[in-house]
C-alpha cells in the first residue's frame, strides 16, 4: 500500500453532487434561447440509393422551421459515415432531419416527408458477402483494409467450398487481408503434446450508452457553441473542426456529462456535427436527440467475429504455437481493428513461444461497427477461455495453473516485434484471486442438485493502457487556489479527477485548494487524451505530473528571486515554497502566484514551451496572467507495452432445464499497478463484470438475412444486464504493484476488467455442462437448452448476426 | 372509391396489398339492379304462351356434365363463403377449408376443360358470326347454347381461370402439409396476385348472380330442370332452339 | 480574458429554461391542436403538483409526464434514455409509487403528488439520505441512470425502510444501468437504509 | 423510415363512469384505443404504428378497481394494478399461480401501473409485427417471421396460421389454468366469456388476440372457488428476469390427494398465439403421482403435433423441462 497524500486515497470527485441531484447537466438539458427541435430521418434499407425527397407535405405546416440533407453538408469518401447521406448503407443511416419549434411538430414533419430510395444488394453476415457471387455491402467492394501502409477497397471472395471447409472447423485456405506473425510456428505445433483446433464465433452489439447522443449547437461571433456527448472534451476538438470545416479556435465544446460511451464517443462522431450545420443554415439554435432506435442504429457496435484457432501445448501447459485467423463483421463503414487487437491479446495474455495472426475484416450492411469497451481483446479472451480449459484438461492439469504456466511478467515479450511490457504481475493477480475465490475448495463442485449443476470459471482481461505524450496544465491563483485543468472526458470513471491529484500529489497541497477545470473546452483544457482505451490513469497521471513539476519549479525560481540563492535550495510543503535552510525565506504558493503576474513571461503564460498542443497553447493565452502557470507535455520515458490486466474468478449454478443460470460468486482482480482511487477501482470491476455478463449469455446484433431487418433496436431487445441478471454481491481486488514508467506506478483497468469476466463466464458454463464448449458469444439460454437436449443448434456454425 | 388497397413494404415502399372489397358491394348492388330492371322489363312483355314440358324428351345434359355442374356449384359455394365471409367480419378458421375447396374446383375445372377439348365438341359453346345475329333477328333460334348462354360462360371461363391460377400461386407460397411458406414472390407481386385474386372473385359474384336470376326465370326455368334431370321436351326445343344447329337424341 | 467569449455568451444562452418560456416556445404550434377539443376530452390547462408545488401548465392531451417536466417545466433531472419503459431513468414518483414518467400521461397525475429527483435536497441543501449515501458509495458512473436510481430507491424505503439487499435488488430490478455500477447502487440502497 | 418516440396528437377522454366509457367505445369503435396503464400502449402510438383517433382512459373508473370476494370465488376489477394484484393477501393465499404469474410481468414500475386487464388483451411482440411491418397481423397480406430464414426464435409452435406470434401474457396463463370468466360489456349488454374462449388465435382472428369486440370494455374477471387453494406452479423462462417476454412459461392448476394428481389444467404460455392448454397432459396426469418418472411421462406428450419454426425449436424440450419441473414433488 501507498503512503501517498492523495494517491490511494478515495475522495469525493467533484461532478458526483450534480449526477445525484439531477442538477448535472447532460447534452439534452441545455436550452438556449429561440432553440429548436431537430429529429432524424433514417434509412429504412439496408443499402441504396436516394432518388428522390419530397418535402412538399410540409408546405403551411405551422411550426416548422427547416429541413437539412445531405446536399447541406460535406460528403465524405466512402467507406467513412458522412452527417448525412444520400447513399445508406445500413437501416439507420441518417438521410435528413426537420427542426421545428417542438419534437412533436417535428416528428409531424417528417411523417410527411417522402424519401424514394433505390434498393442495392445487402449483406448481413460477412460469410454471405465472402462466398463467391456473394452480395458486396458497397459498391466498391466487400473488403476494407485500413493500415500504416495504406487503406483501400477490396473485393475478396471464397469458393463455397473454402467456405464449407472454413465452417467445419478446418484451417481457412481463402485470401486474408493483413498477416503478423514471430517465432517458429511449425516447431511449436510439432513440439506441441495437445492441439487444439476450433472455429469460433463472437457476435458484435450495440454500444447501447444510456443516453442517446444529443447534440445542441448555435453560431456566436462566428464561434460554434456544441453542446455534446463526448469521451474527450481536448482530443474532439480537431475532429468537431473539420466536421464543421472550421478552425479548431472557432468552436467551442461542451460536454459536462456524458451518459456513457464505451468507445462509441472517444472522437467527434458525424452526427455531432449536424446541429452546427443545421444552426447556420436556419439561423437559430438547434439541439438534436435521437430516438432509442436510432442510438441502436448510429450509436456504433462492437466489432464480429468468426474466425479459426489452433493452439499448441507441450506437455507442461505452455503454448507452444498459437495460430489465429479471424474474419471481422466491420460494417459499412470498415470501423474497428478490433481483429489484430485480438491477436495482440493472445500474443500478450498467453505468451505463445511461436504465433501467427491472419485478419480478414469483411463489410456488412449492419450498424457500424467501433471500439467498444476491449475491442478484440475481450472477444477473444471469451473464445480463449474455454479453449484453455479444454487443454488443461487433456493435459490433466488445474485450470489456474495452465494460466500460470503461460502468465505474463516483467520479462515477457509482446506482439509482432516482441516489445518488453512496462511490467506485469499475472501470477500474482491470479494467486491473489484464487485464494479470495477459494478455487483450492471449489474445485471439488457439490453434486448436481435436480437439473441445476455448479460450474466454476477464471477469466482473463487485457488491454494496452496507456499513452504518452499529452500535455498537463495547473494554475496557482493569488487566492491561493491550485486550479487543475482536464480535458479528459468523463464517463464516470472519475480518473479525469484521480488523474489529476497526481499534481495535488506533487504540490503536496490539500484537495480542498484544489479546482478542477474540466467539461466545456472554455475550462481552458490541455491537450489531453480520453477517457478511453483504459489510458487515462496512466497517461494523465504523467501528463499532470509533468505539469506540477513544471510549476514547483517555477514556484522556486521566483522564491529564489525574492530571496536570493538558487532556486535547488528551495522547497515546498504546506502551500508554502521555503528555503531548506532557512524557513524565514518562505512564501505561500499565493504570494507567489502574485509574484508570478508580476513577473508575467513564462510564469504567469505569457509565453509557453513550444512543444506543446495548440489546444493547449490556446488554453495557456487564455489564462495568462492570471496566476502561476504549470504546463508541460509528458516527455517522461517509455518503453514498451503498458498492460492493463484482469482476472477473475465465477461459480455458477446452471439448471440444465432452462439454460438459465445465476452467478453465486464472482471475485475481479485488478493488476493495473498502483491503486489510485480504490472505490473508482472497484467500481470499474464491478461495472465491467456486468458487461461481461452481458456479453456471455444475453447480447447480440440479430438481422433478417432476407430483408435486413435487425431485430434488437431496443434496450429491451437489445439483453442489456438488470440487476436481476446480475450477482447480489460482487467481491473486487486489486494486486496494486507500481508500475515504473508511471511516476505514481498507476496503469489503466477499464476494459481487462470486462474481458476478465466474460471469460471467466465462458469458462464456468463450460464446466458446469462437463467441458462442452460453444466457440460462440453469447451462449444463450436456446443454445444452453438445445445442447442439454442433444438438438442441433438453429444456426449454422460460424453464422452471426442471428439469433 | 378505389378498386385496390395499398401498403407499405417491409422497407416502406408502396405496393399493392389486394382489391379493395368496397368492389364486392359496388358489384352485387350493380347485379341487382340488372335483375330488377330485367325483370320489369319482362313482366311488361305480354307473356307468350309457354312450350308444354309434356310429350317427348329430349336429353339436353348427360349425367357426367350434370354431376360436374354441380360438384363445381358445391365447391364454388364453398370457397366464397370462406373467402369472403371473413372480409365482411364472419370470423371462422377458413383458410384451409379454402385451400382444399380450391384444390377440388381447380381439379373439377381441368377435368371439363380435358373433357370438353377430346370428347365433346367445343362448337357447341363457340360464339359464331351467326349467334352474333340473334338478338337482332327474331326468328334466328340458337343451338344447343344461346348467345347469353355462351357469353356467360365465355366470361365465367377468363374469371376462373384467373381466380384459379391467382389463387394456386398463393397456394404456393404458404405453410401446408406438403411445404413452408416460401418467399419466391416479392411483395409487390404477391399485392398482385392478391389483386387478381380478389377481382376476380369480386366479379365472379356477379356472374353468378346473374347465372342463378336467369336460372330461375319462369321461361328458362327448363334448363334448371335440364340440369337435374337432363331433358327437355320436344315442346321446349323447338320454341327455344334450331334443330337445324342442335338435335339432341330421345330421352328416356 | 478578453478574447474570450465567456461574457457575452453568459447573456446569450439561459440554463435550463423557465416553464413560462417553454410555453411560449410551444404555444403557437400547440394552439393549433386546441382548436378542435371534442366536448368531453381533457382540458389543456391543468394544476400540477410537483415536488410540493403546485404549477399551472398548458399540456397537450397525449403528452407524457417526462415530456411535461422536461420541455415544459424545465425539471431535466429526469431523464429520457429510450421513452418506452425499458430504462428507468425516468422514474418518478407519483403518490410515493415509482412511475415511468415516459409511459406515464400528464394528465393522469391531476390530483397526483409528483416527486422528481429535483424535490428531494432539503431547502437548506441537506442531500436526501439516499442521494448521501450514493455518494458515499461512489454509486454512479456516468450519471444518466441515477437520477432513476435514486427514485426507485426512495420510494423502496418509503415502503420497506429496512429491506434485505436481495428485496432492494428486486425493488431497483425496473431501473438499467449500462455502466453496470448495480453493486454500488445496491450498497448505496443498503447504506440509506442503515441511516433512515 | 422515420423513428418516432413523441406521443402524437390524439383525443384524451377520462371518464370516471362506466356507462360513458361505454357510450365512448361504442361512438369510436376501433378508432377508439382503451387505456388501462398504457405500458403497451404509449410505444404502439410513439411509433406512429397504430393511430387511434382517441384514447378512453378507464383508470378514474372505480366500477373497474378493486378485488372483492364473492360467492363463487373472487373477481378482479380490470384496472386493478397488477401491483395490487401482487399484495392481496386472498390472491396470495389462495391463488397463489396469479400472484407468482403477475409478480414476474415486466419490471416493478410496469407492475405500478400496469392493469391486470391490460396485461390478458396486450398485442402480441413479434418484432416484426412491432416493428410497425404491415404483416397479417397489422391487415396485410404476409408473415414476416414465417420467411425461410426469418429470425423467428420467439415465435410459436402451435396453432399456427398464417401469422406465427404468441401470447405474450404472464397472467394469461394462469388466468386459463384457473378457469377464470372475463366479463366483456358494452352499451347494449354483457357477455361472461371463459377465458378459454377469451384468448382468440390467428386462423379465426388473425389481428387481434381477443374475442373482444369493438366497442366492447373487458371490466372484471371472475376466477371460481374450484381451485381455491389447490397445488399450484408457475415458471417463466425468459432471457432477462427483468422486462423480457417469456420465451416458455408454465402455469399449473392441479388438484391433489396425497400425491396423486386429480383434475389439473396445464397452460403454456409463449408457444401460440393463446394460452396453450396441455390437454394431453391433463388427460394422462389423473391419477398419476408426483414424481420425476410421471415428470417424464407427462412431458413425452406435451409437444405433440408442435410445429417449430427454424430457430425456435428450443422450445420443445424446454416446455418438456417445465412440464417435468410441475410434477416434480
Amino acid at each position: 500500500m501507498s503512503n501517498y497524500k492523495h494517491i490511494g486515497k478515495d475522495f469525493t470527485p467533484p461532478d458526483l453532487l450534480g449526477k445525484v441531484t439531477g442538477k448535472a447537466r447532460f447534452a439534452e438539458d441545455f436550452r438556449a434561447d429561440g432553440m429548436v427541435y431537430a429529429r432524424l430521418y433514417t434509412s429504412p434499407m439496408a443499402n441504396g440509393r436516394v432518388t428522390n425527397i419530397d418535402t412538399s407535405g410540409l408546405d403551411g405546416m405551422t411550426g416548422v422551421i427547416g429541413v437539412i440533407t445531405a446536399d447541406d453538408v460535406p460528403a465524405v469518401e466512402a467507406p467513412n459515415a458522412a452527417i448525412l447521406t444520400n447513399r445508406p448503407t445500413f437501416i439507420g443511416d441518417p438521410i435528413l432531419a426537420v427542426a421545428a419549434e417542438d419534437e412533436k411538430t417535428a416528428e409531424d414533419a417528417l411523417a410527411r416527408i417522402k424519401v424514394s430510395i433505390e434498393p442495392l444488394p445487402f449483406a448481413v453476415d460477412p460469410l454471405d458477402s465472402l462466398v463467391t457471387g456473394g452480395p458486396n455491402a458497397r459498391e466498391e467492394g466487400n473488403v476494407f483494409a485500413r493500415s500504416s501502409e495504406g487503406s483501400g477497397f477490396r473485393t475478396i471472395k471464397w469458393t463455397p467450398e473454402q467456405i464449407a471447409e472454413f465452417r467445419a472447423g478446418k484451417e481457412p485456405t481463402g485470401e486474408f487481408a493483413s498477416e503478423w506473425s514471430y517465432g517458429d510456428l511449425a516447431r511449436g505445433f510439432a513440439d506441441a503434446a495437445v492441439i487444439i483446433e476450433e472455429p469460433f464465433v463472437t457476435t458484435g452489439y450495440a454500444h447501447m450508452s444510456m443516453e442517446p447522443r444529443t447534440a445542441m449547437a448555435y453560431w456566436q461571433n462566428g464561434t460554434c457553441f456544441v453542446y455534446g456527448s463526448a469521451q474527450s472534451q481536448s482530443f474532439w476538438m480537431p475532429g468537431l473542426a473539420r466536421l464543421l470545416e472550421v478552425e479548431q479556435k472557432d468552436v467551442v465544446l461542451i460536454s459536462e456529462y456524458t451518459g456513457g460511451g464505451f468507445g462509441s464517443k472517444i472522437g467527434a462522431y458525424p452526427l455531432a456535427g449536424l446541429p452546427g450545420w443545421f444552426s447556420r443554415k436556419i439561423g437559430r439554435p438547434v439541439q438534436l436527440r435521437i430516438t432509442r432506435e436510432q442510438e441502436y442504429y448510429i450509436g456504433s457496435a462492437r466489432v464480429g467475429f468468426q474466425g479459426w484457432m489452433k493452439l499448441g501445448f507441450a506437455a507442461n501447459g505452455r503454448i507452444t504455437a498459437a495460430d489465429v485467423f479471424i474474419v471481422e463483421d466491420i460494417g459499412p463503414n470498415a470501423t474497428g481493428g478490433d481483429g489484430s487487437s485480438a491477436g495482440g491479446a493472445v500474443s500478450l495474455v498467453y505468451d505463445p513461444e511461436a504465433m501467427r495472426f491472419r485478419g480478414l475484416p469483411v463489410m456488412t450492411n449492419t450498424t457500424p461497427r467501433g471500439a467498444q469497451r476491449g475491442p478484440g481483446q475481450n472477444q477473444i479472451a471469451a473464445i480463449m477461455a474455454p479453449i484453455m480449459d479444454k487443454a488443461a484438461r487433456e493435459l490433466n492439469m488445474d485450470r489456474v495453473e495452465i494460466r500460470k504456466v503461460n502468465a505474463t511478467s516483467n520479462d515477457t515479450t509482446v506482439y509482432e516485434d516482441q516489445e518488453p511490457v512496462t511490467s506485469a504481475y499475472m501470477n500474482e493477480a491470479l494467486d491473489m484471486g484464487a485464494k479470495m475465490f477459494g478455487w483450492e475448495t471449489r474445485r471439488n463442485k457439490p453434486p448436481r442438485r435436480g437439473s441445476k449443476v455448479r460450474g466454476i470459471g477464471v477469466g482473463q482481461g487485457y488491454h494496452s493502457a496507456g499513452a504518452t505524450g499529452y500535455d498537463g496544465l495547473v494554475r496557482i491563483t493569488p487566492d491561493g487556489r491550485i486550479h487543475l485543468h482536464s480535458g479528459v472526458g468523463n464517463l464516470g470513471t472519475y480518473s479525469y479527477a484521480s488523474t489529476t491529484r497526481a499534481a495535488a500529489e506533487v504540490l503536496k497541497c490539500d484537495w480542498e485548494d484544489c479546482v478542477i477545470h474540466r467539461g466545456s473546452t472554455e475550462e481552458n483544457l490541455p491537450w489531453s487524451s480520453y477517457q478511453a482505451g483504459s489510458n487515462t490513469s496512466f497517461t494523465h497521471q504523467r501528463a499532470n505530473y509533468v505539469a506540477a513539476l513544471d510549476a514547483v519549479d517555477k514556484l522556486k525560481q521566483i522564491a529564489a528571486q525574492s530571496f536570493g540563492g538558487g532556486a535547488d535550495e528551495y522547497d515546498i510543503d504546506g502551500k508554502r515554497v521555503f528555503h531548506v535552510e532557512d524557513s524565514s525565506r518562505s512564501m505561500s504558493y499565493a504570494e507567489a502566484a502574485l509574484q508570478a503576474i508580476a513577473l508575467g513571461g513564462s510564469y504567469s503564460g505569457q509565453t509557453w514551451p513550444e512543444d506543446i498542443h495548440e489546444v493547449t497553447q490556446r488554453a495557456v493565452q487564455n489564462l495568462a496572467g492570471s496566476g502561476l502557470i504549470g504546463v508541460a507535455k509528458d516527455k517522461l520515458p517509455q518503453n514498451g507495452v503498458i498492460p492493463g490486466l484482469a482476472v477473475a474468478f465465477t461459480e455458477i449454478e446452471l439448471d440444465l432445464d432452462t439454460g438459465k443460470y445465476e452467478i453465486l460468486d464472482y471475485v475481479g482482480i485488478a493488476e493495473c499497478g498502483t491503486v489510485v482511487h480504490p472505490q473508482g477501482l472497484a467500481a470499474q470491476m464491478a461495472g465491467g463484470a456486468v458487461w461481461g455478463m452481458g456479453m456471455a449469455c444475453l447480447e447480440r446484433h440479430v438481422y433478417d438475412p432476407h430483408n435486413g431487418l435487425p431485430a434488437n433496436i431496443g434496450f429491451h431487445q437489445c439483453g442489456i444486464p438488470t440487476y436481476l441478471d446480475t450477482p447480489l454481491h460482487v467481491r473486487t481486488g486489486a494486486v496494486d504493484l507500481p508500475d515504473p514508467q508511471s511516476p505514481f506506478g498507476a496503469r489503466g483497468i477499464g476494459e481487462p476488467a470486462m474481458g476478465c469476466s466474460v471469460a471467466a463466464l465462458t469458462s464456468a458454463i463450460a464446466d458446469a455442462l462437463d467441458g462442452h464448449i460453444f466457440n460462440r458469444t453469447p451462449v444463450s439460454r436456446d443454445m444452453i437448452v438445445n445442447h442439454v437436449a442433444g438438438r442441433g443448434q438453429s444456426f449454422q456454425t460460424l453464422q452471426t448476426n442471428n439469433f | 372509391m378505389d378498386i385496390a388497397e395499398f401498403k407499405r413494404d417491409v422497407w416502406g415502399r408502396e405496393v399493392l396489398l389486394g382489391v379493395s372489397w368496397d368492389l364486392l358491394w359496388v358489384i352485387l348492388i350493380a347485379a341487382f339492379l340488372f335483375i330488377a330492371i330485367h325483370a320489369l322489363i319482362k313482366a311488361a312483355e305480354k307473356r307468350r304462351q309457354s312450350p308444354t314440358a309434356d310429350g317427348p324428351r329430349v336429353l339436353r345434359h348427360d349425367a357426367l356434365d350434370r354431376t360436374f355442374h354441380w360438384i363445381m356449384a358445391i365447391t364454388v359455394v364453398v370457397l366464397l363463403v370462406t373467402g369472403i365471409l371473413p372480409i365482411i367480419g364472419v370470423n371462422f378458421a377458413w383458410l384451409t377449408i379454402h385451400w382444399i375447396a380450391g384444390l377440388v374446383f381447380t381439379a373439377v375445372i381441368l377435368f371439363h376443360i380435358v373433357r370438353s377439348l377430346f370428347r365433346k365438341s367445343l362448337k357447341s359453346m363457340w360464339i359464331s358470326l351467326r349467334d352474333l345475329r340473334e338478338p337482332f333477328d327474331a326468328a334466328q333460334k340458337p343451338g344447343k347454347y344461346s348467345l347469353a348462354q355462351k357469353s356467360m360462360h365465355a366470361g365465367v371461363t377468363v374469371l376462373t381461370l384467373v381466380v384459379i391460377v391467382s389463387g394456386l400461386v398463393l397456394f404456393a407460397v404458404i405453410d401446408t402439409p406438403w411445404w413452408d411458406r416460401s418467399n419466391a414472390l416479392s411483395e409487390a407481386a404477391l399485392g398482385w396476385m392478391f389483386f387478381l385474386h380478389g377481382l376476380s372473385t369480386v366479379l365472379l359474384v356477379g356472374m353468378i348472380a346473374l347465372h342463378i336470376y336467369f336460372g330461375v326465370r319462369p321461361e328458362k326455368l327448363f334448363y334448371l330442370r335440364a340440369m337435374i334431370k337432363g331433358w327437355i321436351s320436344k315442346d321446349e326445343l323447338v320454341a327455344n332452339h334450331d334443330p337445324e344447329q342442335w338435335n339432341p337424341g330421345e330421352s328416356s | 480574458m478578453a478574447m474570450n467569449p465567456q461574457l457575452s455568451r453568459r447573456r446569450f444562452i439561459k440554463a435550463v429554461i423557465a416553464s413560462s418560456a417553454a410555453a411560449a416556445s410551444n404555444a403557437g404550434v400547440q394552439s393549433v391542436m386546441a382548436q378542435d377539443r371534442p366536448a368531453g376530452t381533457v382540458e389543456r390547462l391543468m394544476s400540477l403538483n410537483i415536488n410540493g408545488r403546485t404549477r399551472r401548465v398548458d399540456v397537450l392531451p397525449q403528452e407524457t409526464l417526462a415530456y411535461t417536466l422536461r420541455y415544459k417545466l424545465g425539471l431535466t433531472g429526469t431523464k429520457i434514455g429510450c421513452n418506452r419503459g425499458e430504462c428507468g431513468a425516468c422514474t418518478v414518483l407519483i403518490d410515493d409509487i415509482s412511475n415511468y414518467s415516459c409511459s406515464t400521461l400528464t394528465h393522469s397525475v391531476r390530483g397526483g403528488q409528483v416527486l422528481t429527483v429535483e424535490g428531494l435536497q432539503k431547502p437548506d441543501g441537506t442531500l436526501h439520505p439516499v442521494q448521501q449515501a450514493f455518494i458515499d458509495e461512489l454509486s454512479p458512473q456516468c450519471g444518466f441512470c441515477t437520477p432513476g436510481q435514486i427514485m426507485s430507491a426512495v420510494a423502496l424505503l418509503k415502503e420497506n425502510p429496512n429491506p434485505t439487499r436481495k428485496e432492494a435488488q428486486q425493488a431497483m430490478a425496473g431501473n438499467l444501468c449500462r455502466c453496470g455500477a448495480y453493486d454500488n447502487y445496491l450498497n448505496g440502497v443498503m447504506r440509506a437504509a442503515e441511516r433512515s | 423510415m422515420a423513428s418516432f418516440d413523441v406521443m402524437p396528437d390524439t383525443h384524451l377522454y377520462q371518464p370516471v363512469e362506466l356507462a360513458d366509457a361505454l357510450e365512448l367505445a361504442a361512438r369510436h369503435g376501433e378508432r377508439g384505443w382503451l387505456l388501462g396503464g398504457g405500458q403497451d400502449t404509449y410505444g404502439w402510438l410513439k411509433d406512429r404504428a397504430k393511430n387511434p383517433q382517441a384514447m378512453i382512459d378507464l383508470n378514474g373508473i372505480a366500477a373497474l378497481k378493486g378485488i372483492r370476494e364473492t360467492a363463487g370465488g373472487i373477481e378482479i376489477g380490470a384496472a386493478t394494478t397488477l401491483r395490487d394484484v401482487i399484495r392481496n393477501p386472498t390472491i396470495r393465499n389462495n391463488y397463489g399461480l396469479l400472484s407468482d404469474a403477475a409478480s414476474r410481468v415486466a419490471s416493478p414500475q410496469i407492475r405500478n401501473v400496469g392493469t391486470v386487464g391490460g396485461n390478458l388483451v396486450q398485442d402480441a411482440r413479434c418484432w416484426y409485427y412491432r416493428r410497425g411491418l404491415s404483416c397479417y397481423r397489422a391487415g396485410g397480406n404476409i408473415c414476416y417471421a414465417d420467411g425461410p430464414d426469418a429470425m423467428n426464435r420467439e415465435h410459436c409452435l402451435f396453432e399456427a396460421s398464417r401469422c406465427v406470434a404468441v401470447s405474450p401474457s404472464d397472467t394469461a396463463t394462469a388466468m386459463v389454468a384457473l378457469e377464470a370468466s372475463m366479463v366483456a360489456a358494452s352499451l347494449d349488454n354483457e357477455r361472461i366469456i371463459p377465458a378459454d374462449k377469451f384468448f382468440v388465435g390467428p386462423d379465426t382472428h388473425i389481428t387481434r388476440m381477443t374475442s373482444l369486440k369493438p366497442g366492447e370494455i373487458l371490466t372484471a374477471v371472475r376466477i371460481p372457488a374450484k381451485w381455491s387453494g389447490k397445488r399450484f406452479y408457475f415458471e417463466k423462462v425468459a432471457d432477462r428476469d427483468v422486462w423480457d417476454f417469456a420465451l416458455v412459461s408454465i402455469a399449473v392448476a392441479m388438484e391433489l390427494d396425497g400425491d396423486t394428481v386429480g383434475e389439473t389444467r396445464f397452460v403454456c404460455g409463449g408457444v401460440a398465439a393463446t394460452p396453450y392448454r396441455l390437454r394431453d397432459v391433463e388427460r394422462a396426469a389423473r391419477g398419476k403421482t408426483l414424481s420425476e418418472d410421471s415428470g417424464n411421462e407427462l412431458a413425452a406428450l406435451a409437444t405433440r403435433g408442435a410445429k417449430p419454426l427454424k430457430y425456435n425449436h428450443f422450445k420443445l424440450p424446454l416446455m418438456e423441462n417445465l412440464v417435468r419441473r410441475a410434477m416434480r414433488g
